[in-house]
């Protein structure tokens, strides 16, 4: 079950690092445009979000995931690179649970290009979530 | 003839299980009744079909060790 | 000269990590949208691009990149904050010149008010730019 | 009176310098004219005019203190 998509827990900090070091190799690229997702400690019922446990179907993420940066490589022919991680297991309240790092030579086709991957991450990847209350009473997303 | 099918998100907890083979299943529409006599709180849940990790809104014949997955709208990112 | 928006050199790894470790202690957020403008080791006239350097009227930048945070904030209801930091001298290829980082409620305003917030930059910050060459030659741009 | 003239991008290289002080100056057409007579190569550049930070298209008054600048198209980013 080997992904580069999916990541145990939050996407750390160190990941993050590790991916604007590895761009900025690239000297043809001109902007890098960044979305992270984090889980919001939201009041429902009156009781507040302590975390998000995440699941994943994760062979099929797999395939999800290559076809949408096929997808977004092949519409955006200025972006050279896309790179997604999402979280699976616990996130909790003020971590990240996604991270969507596109790499463009120019910033609008890098701009565009992450707001559609987001999009498509949300509608295609095979990921769903419970949120865990301070009580450790739950509810399904 | 065995295939594998796999509950995703709150059907995982609805059917306290995240897998279960079944035996002798022709097709997915067979295989939903099945599923249903043996989690009949599931009928109440919106989902979608995964064949071997491809979804699907057709009723198709199964064959040994296909893998089907009960999954409700995602809720990534 | 004090100022929030502009850095000496390139933006580091480190006022990154910082930023997005900063961010994370703002439970209400549920999406960043971040924007890294880097130099690219473009080819002019068969002269490869080595560095920019930036000049900016640092008062003008401060008034300019407040009007902009404001005029964000009000039109984007769902941010919590707008990040802007600026290089000023000399950026090599492949470092990073302009860090824009927003943080939103929810992703839709986080990615819009991003994409504006470059695009206020590039129209109202009184920023220059000279491309160095290879052989120390250089353009204005 | 005295206003302090700031030239950045390409104008402070075609002028030669980035800070230049003017004594007895109206307004910014007769400051112009002044700028033109010492440094003619700017008049072949596309600029404009800053008052106190503020653009301006105008032909303003000036007083003692201000600081005019010229700035030729911004390219931050």
């Amino acid at each position: 079950m080997e992904t580069n998509y999916l990541t145990a827990g939050p996407v750390s900090q160190k990941l993050i690092s590790q991916l604007v070091e590895k761009m900025s190799h690239n000297t043809d690229s001109g902007g890098h445009s960044i979305f992270l997702g984090q889980v919001r400690a939201d009041e429902i019922d009156g009781k507040s979000v302590k975390a998000i446990e995440y699941s994943a179907y994760v062979e099929m993420v797999n395939i999800e995931a290559e076809n949408i940066k096929k997808k977004i490589l092949s519409e955006f022919p200025d972006v050279k690179s896309v790179d997604i991680i999402h979280s699976t297991g616990i996130v909790s309240a003020g971590e990240i649970s996604l991270l969507v790092f596109i790499s463009a030579g120019h910033r609008h086709q890098a701009i565009q290009a992450c707001s559609k991957t987001v999009e498509l991450i949300k509608d295609n990847l095979p990921v769903w979530k419970k949120e865990i209350f301070e009580d450790d009473s739950h509810k399904w997303k | 003839m065995e295939v594998k099918v796999l509950f995703f998100g709150v059907l995982a907890e609805v059917s306290g299980t995240q897998l279960k083979h079944y035996h002798d299943v022709k097709s997915i529409s067979d295989l939903k009744l099945r599923i249903y006599d043996d989690f009949p709180e599931i009928v109440h849940y919106n989902f979608r079909i995964s064949l071997n990790s491809e979804i699907t809104d057709n009723d198709l014949l199964l064959k040994s060790g296909d893998e089907i997955a009960l999954m409700p709208p995602f809720a990534g990112g």
